[in-house]
């Protein structure tokens, strides 16, 4: 058992699969000398050298599509975005050719690529440095997405991104990278793509990821103060969305209240509040209540603690909910 | 052999001087057409250029003087447009959703394909037939997208020959990408018989970002990958006038490396100059621009209709320049081939229309279940939610069917 | 009143706003010589000259890049996609950039483009050349999106996108292109954002928009024959949504059913369904249910009648929903 | 005035010659970069090239023998650099959420800034407020986006200067478009002054798609506009090697447009270059590619750490190629000013810096309520919706305020 960040956990994570497997490599802007903007690759060119670490021209669409030509000979490229903002001059290689590969070719190739995005809010940065576009590929079948919430999480989920046969997008919550936590690097987590219920609740359940959870948290242990036992979900993958566990807990709580740094409009709450509704009809005691970003770009620094959800905000919902 | 036309010429690829060749197609400045089989069935006995400051001489990539070697270029040529007027007329039987045409293109396209490696890996757009039939695709597995039962048709990986792209110029960073790979690979084992990737790419689609990018990579990492432009003159209804003002050769200057203009209807210098440019890819050196200067002969694809964009006169003017009718007058003039060699390849080619066409009727559509298992490698619990509602769903009509 | 295709709609209604407004112009791939892939935009060139009805070079982003500059200069570029899965490219440059201009420049700056997507599948055709990517769009606040369902609304809609000071995307139910309607050129329907209910029910709602509509409107009249009385909302304009009428019905019927052709996983029927069940969360007797495509890259053209929603999916879904 | 160094320089801008220049940077072949007025303060007399072909005479374009003109532009790039102090020190001190130096750029800038017309419309990226200055936009507005009050900061439309563009290169293509309605306006109103815009980017942007596609968009159009990419060497921590092997300049050959490359630290030189091109496009001639070769002598941003990637001695290297040394060199040893002249800009400066500071923390937030109203020019239903919710909510925690 170590004590890391999250950022160092993701450090050491990508250091192990590097180790692990000759067939890895990492790609992106400033991720070799520099170590990346935020530091996450820190020391992996030193260690694995310029054809393993490679500091790409500054141009995404580049950065994805030459890594997919790389998975086709059998590598396992390791892509970093270097804010959730600039993915998209690279959205195109992303939607139309690394998702649909796989189908493309009946089965016959993979495309096991990772890419790596920074997201999230909350650090009083300037525009396109602070958006949670996660929805905008959730909805693209041949993607799989995961958002790891704490440093345990971080450490196994990229290793786990790395060796799985599709193509993963990793969306890391960079307000919380400095935030530490106790990593086992024995054990591994186990699916990723599973959702892990942080709290156990019987009032109501509150489904979060990433840079949310300890807000979620904090708002649980708030709202049990008033009396309310509430459940925490850690979502953990946003694409497959692990329904079960959520519906499970609805079931038993009656109320839901799903939680993310995006727009609420079009965002993945609506997925699941749509798909618990249907699955969860007859047990809820109140619609699910989305807590989100509004319906604007992601405002300037100054305001941006009024946008983004909070504590209070997700306390005004269960109160809504707590209300039918 | 008539080798008087021309002694071993010396294009200045780089100079801005007027072609003299013959087929020099329009007045475009600031590059030269390389070229040594001319539409009048003549052949140069040799081919050495200045390209980007290096002195290039082609003679030892040049099969001008192999007849079985020219020969087999013919029936390539000669095959892949039977296929093309085979596949057309599948379509107009509505046996194909949609077709392609190559013809015009096969001294590009079978040029550049014969001049690959085993180990070498190709990437289409989507008219790469001639290059699919150089690596040994089955052609009727071609005809499986085009008749909707699939977006591959074939295991890329047994003749390295990449799926058709349908996005323009993404394929392109793939090459890139591939390339990438195979330096590494050599790198881990110098054992490896060194190899190249070769991007295909058209006019219209040198204008997508992306082979901005692609280029971009391939300078800055010197990775072994010729990109293969065939200007066949049109985007569509769109001239390639509107994508470039200069030759498209010209490209490559502004990253540093060579860019050639060849005679895209002369498969022998095509077939040249691919292979030096594979060979400097593959030692080491870094990309390479070929645009084979060539004429889309028929409609952009089955859906279209030229009367509408372009000129019967234009059309009429590329005829003569024709990549097979040359090579014929050339065997032919040169006692190379005879009529005995022309009759049994077109009844190699009858047969094979029939054979295609046999394929093709008893291609059958997969069922929309079996699509669920190609989106994901690993197991997946929506697309599992997914298939089982669909084959309940299915199986409710099949109920009531036998209620019926 | 004439009747005409929704394809000659459109190119009517695109003929009046150049006729009405010199600033207007057209940018596209093939749309001059050749009239577009689609001859939506047949004969305008010959009319109003090169300078305003542009044949591009061959690049998307471009195209939207461009137009956004003209729109600084005062014009109203209306720009063609040629096909749905051919957007992508353009990506980068319609989230980042003219979603994004009005709120960047505190409202000082608008850049009023349109964008024309002919999208939907049922055309047996190729790959890209059937997909429905306007969840991909909704998300991004600053844009809106439009799609009409008939020849009337479609020579209307797309003039009221010209005008529109914000940018509008305008989706084109492309397998509808030759289905025929009624047009009245003098009078102009009402609000393009508003949607529209074109049969009334009692006992269920359909909300459906571009060419799903026809389908909505037969599988209603299949439902009559069972003796439900169905209502069928034409959704009209994707973003923003008009929730009230939509509210508004529900509340009578109890019951929704929302069709689109993409995959329902992450795709606007989430967002109807978590908004309408949280709207009408007392009045709905049955979960919405969703009916849209598989979480897969759009079918091959031999499956796609299997894939597609059709009126016994519908069906289907509205027994589900008269079952709770 | 010491013209002495050099005739009338005759730069073959498309020869493979080595620079003959104490400024030439480093050894890249290909292009040769303009200069006037060289490091060590020394001016030449006057300045011609060859570019694309086309035999260019830029003296009626170079400033270097005004003497008012000289002195103004040292003012500029004097005040800025004093800007740009003062933002680094808000930045330290808490009041600025980032700071984007301009230190090493400002003969690029200033240069390439005062060469346009007031009719002209610039598309900066981020860190041209050295244009900024140039084109009247008030300084302090620049820092508002830095303070995080707005991503905009000043109506580009009264200085024609737009907003700066983080992703980087999207704003190419914009400049293109304008570009072409400015043709249109033109064509429409030929009364109307021929104007042309200005797309400013950096060496590492250079490498993104949608350069290539304004590039494209450009030529094919004829466009009037300049494309000025100042490479400064670095794009955050990769050096231009890594996005490019041969001078950036070269870009233009590709697509038939003229491109230059500049000594980005002579602002006389910049300045006679940008107003050459300005004009040519203006005329009709289509676009041009200008880079400027320069340095980036602090961090990126106030972020950044150089030391982690750089080399204190490559910094130190271009020490005396500062941009605003030489001309101050030059204008005290030509006797064009003086003692007092530097005295006075001194003051102002720090007068400016004052005012600036004063300007910058009496800049309040905006309240979130506001920024639902820039999302769309009419109304929205959702924005209204969710504008009620959040004054609700808002209200809510007032009311308990209240009751608490
Ligand atoms: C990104 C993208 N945009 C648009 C299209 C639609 N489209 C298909 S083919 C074509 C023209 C391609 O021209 P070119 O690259 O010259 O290739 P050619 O068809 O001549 O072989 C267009 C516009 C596409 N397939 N991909
Ligand atoms: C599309 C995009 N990708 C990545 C970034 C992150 N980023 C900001 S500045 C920068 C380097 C830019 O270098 P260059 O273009 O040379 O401009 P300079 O900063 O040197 O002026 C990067 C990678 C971005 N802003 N936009
Ligand atoms: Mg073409
Ligand atoms: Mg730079």
């Amino acid at each position: 058992m170590a004590t890391m960040t999250i950022a160092k956990a993701i450090n050491e994570g990508l250091r192990a699969s590097l180790e692990n497997d000759p067939k890895t490599l990492l790609m992106g802007e400033d991720i070799g000398e520099l170590g990346g903007v935020y530091r996450v690759t820190d020391g992996l060119k030193k260690d694995f050298g310029a054809m393993r670490v490679v500091d790409s021209p500054l141009a995404e669409s580049g950065i994805i599509g030459t890594a997919i030509g790389l998975a086709l000979r059998g590598y396992r490229p390791i892509c970093e975005i270097q804010f959730d903002g600039f993915v998209f001059p690279g959205f195109n290689q992303i939607t139309t050719q690394l998702a649909k590969l796989r189908t493309r070719s009946d089965g016959m190739l993979s495309a096991p690529v990772v890419i790596r995005i920074p997201y999230g809010g909350g650090i009083g940065s300037i525009e396109h440095h602070s958006e949670s576009p996660e929805a905008l590929f959730a909805h693209t079948a041949g993607l799989r997405i995961i958002t790891p919430s704490n440093a345990q999480d971080a450490y196994w989920m990229i290793q786990q991104a790395v060796t799985c046969e599709d193509p993963v997008i990793v969306f890391e919550p960079k307000r919380r990278y400095w935030l530490k936590g106790e990593v086992d690097t024995s054990a591994p987590v186990g699916d990723p793509f599973s959702a892990h219920v942080l709290r156990s609740g019987t009032d109501a359940t509150i489904v979060a990821y990433g840079p949310l959870v300890p807000v979620a948290l904090a708002a649980a242990a708030a709202a049990e103060e008033d009396g309310h036992s509430v459940e925490v979900i850690d979502l953990r993958s946003i694409s497959p969305i692990d329904f079960d566990t959520v519906t499970e807990s609805v079931t038993r709580t009656g109320r839901l209240i799903v939680a993310h740094e995006a727009p609420t409009f079009g965002g993945i709450g609506g997925e699941i509040a749509a798909r618990i509704s249907e699955r969860a009809f007859l047990s809820l005691e109140a619609p699910v209540i989305r807590v989100g970003g509004f319906h604007m770009p992601y405002p300037v620094a100054r305001v941006e603690e009024h946008y983004l959800p909070d504590i209070d905000r997700i306390l005004e919902a269960l109160d809504r909910a707590f209300a039918y | 052999m008539n080798s008087s036309r021309l002694p071993a010429a010396e294009f200045e690829v780089e100079e801005v001087v007027r072609a003299t060749l013959p087929a020099e197609p329009d007045g475009e400045p600031g590059v030269t057409t390389l070229q040594v089989l001319a539409p009048d069935g003549t052949m140069a006995s040799g081919l050495t250029a200045t390209i980007a400051g290096e002195h290039v001489d082609f003679s030892p990539y040049l099969a001008a003087d192999d007849a079985g070697h020219l020969r087999s270029l013919y029936r390539d040529m000669f095959l892949i447009r039977r296929f093309d007027q085979e596949s057309t007329a599948l379509q107009r039987q509505g046996q194909l959703a949609l077709w392609v045409p190559l013809t015009g293109q096969e001294g590009a396209q079978i040029g550049s394909g014969r001049a690959l490696a085993p180990q070498d890996y190709a990437f289409p757009t989507y008219r790469e037939h001639g290059v699919a039939l150089t690596r040994g695709v089955e052609l009727s597995d071609i005809l499986r997208l085009f008749r909707g039962v699939t977006n591959g048709g074939w295991d890329p990986r047994e003749r390295n020959f990449h799926l058709y792209t349908l996005v323009l110029a993404a394929q392109s960073p793939h090459a890139v990408g591939y390339a990438m790979g195979l330096q590494r690979d050599q790198l881990a084992d110098p054992s490896l018989p060194p190899a190249a990737t070769i991007a295909y790419f058209g006019d219209g689609a040198s204008s997508e970002g992306d082979i901005h990018e692609s280029m971009v990579f391939a300078a800055s990492f010197d990775a072994p990958v010729v990109f293969f432009c065939q200007n066949n003159q049109w985007a569509i209804s769109v001239p390639s006038s509107v994508q470039t003002k200069v030759p498209l050769a010209r490209r490559a200057e502004g990253y540093g490396f060579p860019g050639v203009r060849v005679d895209g209807n002369d498969v022998v210098t095509v077939e040249a100059v691919t292979r030096w440019a594979l060979e400097r890819a593959r030692s080491g050196k870094g990309p390479v621009l070929i645009e084979a200067y060539t004429y889309r002969m028929s409609a952009h694809t089955t859906a279209d209709d030229p009367t509408k964009y372009r000129l019967t006169r234009d059309e009429q003017e590329w005829q003569p320049r024709d990549p097979l009718a040359r090579l014929e007058t050339y065997l032919r003039a040169a006692g190379l081939a005879d009529d005995a060699f022309f009759e049994d390849l077109g009844a190699e080619a009858a047969a094979m229309a029939t054979d295609l066409r046999k394929a093709v009727l008893a291609m059958t559509a997969p069922d929309l279940e079996s699509r669920f298992a190609a989106v994901y490698a690993e197991p997946h619990p929506l697309i599992q939610e997914e298939l089982r509602f669909f084959q309940q769903y299915e199986a409710g009509f099949a109920d009531e069917g036998k209620q019926a």
